[in-house]
């Protein structure tokens, strides 16, 4: 078993929440012990009922986006359903249990330019990773989503230092397209370096297949950020289940970051 | 006796737990996995995931769904087998200060029996519980709990291969449980536990497909409550073995019905997943409501 | 066939609904007391409170607890008894532009045949849902609905009483609900609905005491509704006949869920209790998605 | 059956909702089809769940307190479970669904002169009552609770034009002792004209069987507002059963407001 780096489950005082698009919410907690350990790419379990009820279950799983001063997190979310719903409704001032850090993160190395890859709200996890990296090296983020307003907090990610690349679906911001074909010409204008590249990439399960594919191409290792239905998100249900290429995988523990190698990418999400 | 220090400590059979709360199989992973999370040495105990003779992968995902209070799993049993769990999970539960159980399972009686055999060898073993709710794949796939006989059969099996406590733990999809109870108990079992998951399903209407890869999956949680504490209810009143009373208990007071039903101990299964700590929340809930009230023992707090 | 004007009707039997939404017996009074809050035209049909030959007083209060997720009833089949039903209740209903359905009940197969033989003769009932989850006072009193040879005893007996439709409605305690479903399928009933409640129970921590008069009740809403599906998908395909579903039904999405397993039909009951306007909600959501996604008829809904 | 006023399940806006105690609270609704069929005694259904929750399943019963101008009704409830706690939780702006009005509320009779008698939270619906009275006739509202700061309230009972007698167990206001206390001797000064009065009254169990005891002996007519569990409040599920003298009554339908000597009081409740 991997080393396991403590986890707390932290009643969690709101700070701030705002609205920053139609159903895009950013979530400000004061969680000290899970902020302290936390590491880019990991989540935490956020519970979304009111107190007194016991529905919905489940707590839901969220990317750390970003930790900031004061042992604070942040979490960039969208509202799918009712738990994200409910969610969406608390304010500041209310609790909220968060438990974390969970699973494993991106693995970054030292010498090699990490290129970050986001799709919607794939790019929940990479704000984190990029100000992670941002101090020690070059790094490069290309972001995509149907639309200009979907991409909010496109400052927070220049703010870290990262060279920002665009794509929108309808081109009203940056490159028309798919993040993909920001990658494709990132990777040529790298060519001589991309050797010395890696990409970490989070997003809807087409996008990182599209992306882990292009990567193999050029031989680029590839991380990537899976989902799964979760029910603890600490390792205890077995539930998580995804296919590997040799076994079955457990999205919580063993990732939610895996090497785009170990997914058995055709049987989809 | 001090009024004022309840005794928390059961007895099931010839196994001693310090209190009544223990972790239910499926919920607490091989222990390690809560070890940061949960101070063990609070707990009655904790039983582990189900462990077959050879290793399980499990089922296809999606394995699990959300529902109204409760949580559809179809894990298929995924497990190491005994032989890892002997090796590589035992050592590390021998370490904690809690009694440990493990549940067994098999696809017929000779697995069974031959786990039952080697948990008798191995340290650090308290009791064996026997999840009877698995398909008797030799004589047509129904479980063997669904039918007196077979789950006598397992039982027997069981008690003749090992020294250690056998709780029979029971499944609730049968017409009449205490009648299952009563053929368990006759056959040797040190005590029952109940209830496991009830069979359900969901359907996903946007892909219109059944949501569980294993399309049926079994029900657990707050939604299936007041079905166990009726199931305990009754069987404590049908047999004269300890009854351990299992099925979503959330809080203290959800623990104290069931020890109020007449429950020895309880297992705590689904709310560990939502909320790791809940066995530790229930063992100082269930000591003030004793302290409170006066009430010195488990056993008093049981009404008629 | 018009993609935008789905067809909502749906037959069982002989019977003809104009959709699939149904109230469920016990939930809706006699229907009058619903006169004012739901319109009845928009509705497939309605299922009136369980009658006994007799009138009978029901149980001791308290009747109800709530559960999560779910609703504990011992309501005890109170009811103004059929010659008061049909004289003072029937022409009510029927003014209604709805299918009426008569839920009957009885502590033996006499009584069951003996309403069946005077809603026979009265003007304005479509059909009778039979509820054989009571229990068979003369022998030993274990609930019909739990034997599969019981069921089929009173299936045959009602359907020779009455040239009504006749829906056998399971009760879901059971091992196996389709050996019932089977089993009242040959002696001839024209459909099954499934499930009536499970059984509960609840207790009182601060009195000590179970929570209702009667100890035991059946548990009702959304948390039963993935057991209920899974038997009814399990009965659809075991049996020939129809197939109404019903349990923990709120919503469009989860009538759909039921539709998509095979029901023919669905019932909602303990959600008419919370909002009164519930059905009619459901026959518009049906609607709507029917219409969304070009399903031509209720039956292609179903999924395999 | 008698004869049924229309009810309604209207989406009512929260337009105040004031902590007036500890745990007790004041909400304010704008639910003009409810309001102008509702009359003194009568009760709504008042859904407590957060938008795609489940759970708690039912809506909670509670009596009007007060109709007021522009269609606005208003509850006077006590948190004493989760359910309540929930509602509390609830801020003007939200919507509420509200089932109303239901059941059967107080008789008045115009040549009787009324005294109220409420305990604790029993004095929610005479608030109502009071205000319906007062125009056409002399009342009196004798008030009880354990201590002062629960008689929230007894302002707006005294701009009615009632006469409010006030007792408390722990004598912070008014009569130290028990609504029977003061209703004793209200009666004796009353002595000549008690046959000209009728009590209406609502709070525990024990209260308003000692006040319809005492109502019994000098032959004075006695209402009382019961309540018991429900899960629909308006005649559907026969869950709301009570014992009377001679049959079950059902709270929802036959009730709130029933004539004393029809209940079986020694069942207690
Ligand atoms: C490790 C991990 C990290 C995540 N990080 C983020 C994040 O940073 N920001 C963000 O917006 N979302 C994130 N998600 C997805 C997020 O958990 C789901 O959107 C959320 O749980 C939906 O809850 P709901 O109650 O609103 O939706 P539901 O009503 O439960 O479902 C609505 C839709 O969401 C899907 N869904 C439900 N639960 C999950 C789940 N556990 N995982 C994936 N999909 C689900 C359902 O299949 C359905 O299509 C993450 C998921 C995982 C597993
Ligand atoms: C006709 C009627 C009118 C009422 N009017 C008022 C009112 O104006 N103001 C007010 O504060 N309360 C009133 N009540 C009581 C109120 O309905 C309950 O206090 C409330 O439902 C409790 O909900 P909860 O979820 O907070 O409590 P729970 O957590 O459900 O239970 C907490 C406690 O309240 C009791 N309780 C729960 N539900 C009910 C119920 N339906 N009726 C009675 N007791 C219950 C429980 O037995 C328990 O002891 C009225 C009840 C009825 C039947
Ligand atoms: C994810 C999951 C896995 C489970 N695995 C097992 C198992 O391996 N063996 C077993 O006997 N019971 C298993 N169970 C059943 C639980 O031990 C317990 O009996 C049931 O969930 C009801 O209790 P609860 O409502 O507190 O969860 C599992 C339950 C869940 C939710
Ligand atoms: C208060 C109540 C009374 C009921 N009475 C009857 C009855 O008289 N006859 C019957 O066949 N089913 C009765 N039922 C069962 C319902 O018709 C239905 O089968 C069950 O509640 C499951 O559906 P639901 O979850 O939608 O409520 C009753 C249910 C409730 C909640
Ligand atoms: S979510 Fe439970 S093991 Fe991953
Ligand atoms: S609460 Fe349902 S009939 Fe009274």
């Amino acid at each position: 078993m991997e080393r396991m780096i403590a986890r707390f489950d932290e009643k969690a005082e709101i700070i701030e929440h705002c609205q920053a698009a139609e159903d895009i919410f950013v979530l400000k907690v004061a969680a000290p012990a899970v902020s302290a350990s936390a590491r880019p790419g990991q989540f935490c379990m956020v519970e979304v009922k009111a107190v007194g009820s016991s529905d919905p279950l489940l707590r839901r799983p969220f990317s750390i986006h970003a930790r900031e001063d004061g042992g604070r997190l942040s979490f960039l979310y969208r509202r799918v359903g009712r738990g994200t719903d409910l969610l969406s409704r608390m304010r500041p001032g209310e609790m909220l249990n968060v438990l974390g850090p969970l699973g494993r993160g991106f693995r970054v190395r030292p010498d090699i330019t990490p290129i970050l890859a986001g799709g919607g709200m794939g790019m929940a996890p990479l704000l984190f990773l990029a100000e992670y990296c941002a101090g020690s090296m070059d790094t490069f983020t290309i972001l995509g989503g149907r639309t200009a307003s979907e991409l909010t907090g496109l400052e927070s990610f220049r703010r870290t230092g990262t060279r920002v690349l665009v794509a929108t679906e309808d081109g009203s911001l940056g490159t028309r397209g798919m993040v993909t074909d920001v990658l494709d010409g990132l990777l040529k204008t790298l060519s001589e370096s991309a050797g010395q590249c890696e990409i970490h990439t989070c997003g809807p399960w087409p996008m990182m297949r599209a992306v882990y594919e292009m990567a193999s191409q050029s031989g680029i290792p590839c991380w990537v950020s899976l989902e799964s239905r979760m029910a603890c998100g600490t390792g205890l249900c077995l539930g998580c289940a995804v296919y590997g290429t040799e076994k079955i995988l457990h999205v919580c523990r063993e990732g939610p970051v895996f090497h785009g190698d170990s997914i058995r990418w055709r049987d989809g999400q | 006796m001090n009024r004022n220090f309840p005794d928390l400590s059961v007895t099931i059979g010839s196994l001693s737990l310090k209190n009544p709360v223990v972790l239910a199989s499926g919920t607490c992973g091989y222990g390690a996995e809560l070890g940061d999370l949960l101070d063990f040495g609070c707990l009655g105990g904790i039983v582990v995931k189900g462990i077959s003779l050879e290793p399980r992968a499990g089922n296809p995902p999606p394995r699990l769904v959300e529902t109204p209070c409760g949580l559809l799993n179809a894990i298929g049993l995924e497990n190491v087998g005994i032989d890892a769990f002997i090796r590589d999970k035992l050592p590390w539960l021998m370490g904690m200060d809690t009694a440990v159980i493990v549940n067994i399972l098999g696809d017929e009686i000779g697995e069974y029996a031959e786990i039952a055999r080697k948990l008798d060898d191995a340290k650090g073993v308290d009791a064996v519980e026997v999840n009877i709710s698995c398909p008797n794949v030799k004589s047509g796939g129904a479980a063997f709990g669904t039918d007196p006989w077979a789950a006598a059969d397992v039982t027997r099996a069981v008690k003749s291969a090992t020294s250690l406590p056998v709780i029979v733990k029971l499944s609730p999809n049968v017409t009449d449980i205490t009648a299952v109870a009563k053929s368990v108990a006759e056959a040797g079992a040190d005590a029952v536990s109940l209830i496991n998951t009830l069979l359900g399903m969901s359907i996903d209407i946007d892909t219109r497909r059944p949501s569980l890869g294993n399309v049926f999956g079994g029900l657990s949680g707050p939604a299936i409550r007041p079905v166990a504490l009726r199931m305990v209810w009754q069987t404590v009143r049908a047999v004269d073995i300890p009854v351990v009373g299992i099925g979503g208990i959330s809080d203290a007071n959800d623990a104290l019905e069931f020890l109020m039903a007449g429950a020895c101990a309880v297992e705590i299964g689904t709310a560990t997943l939502v909320r790791p700590g809940t066995a530790v929340g229930i063992v100082e809930g269930i000591t003030a409501h004793m302290e409170s009230r006066g009430v010195p023992a488990i056993k008093d707090l049981r009404i008629d």
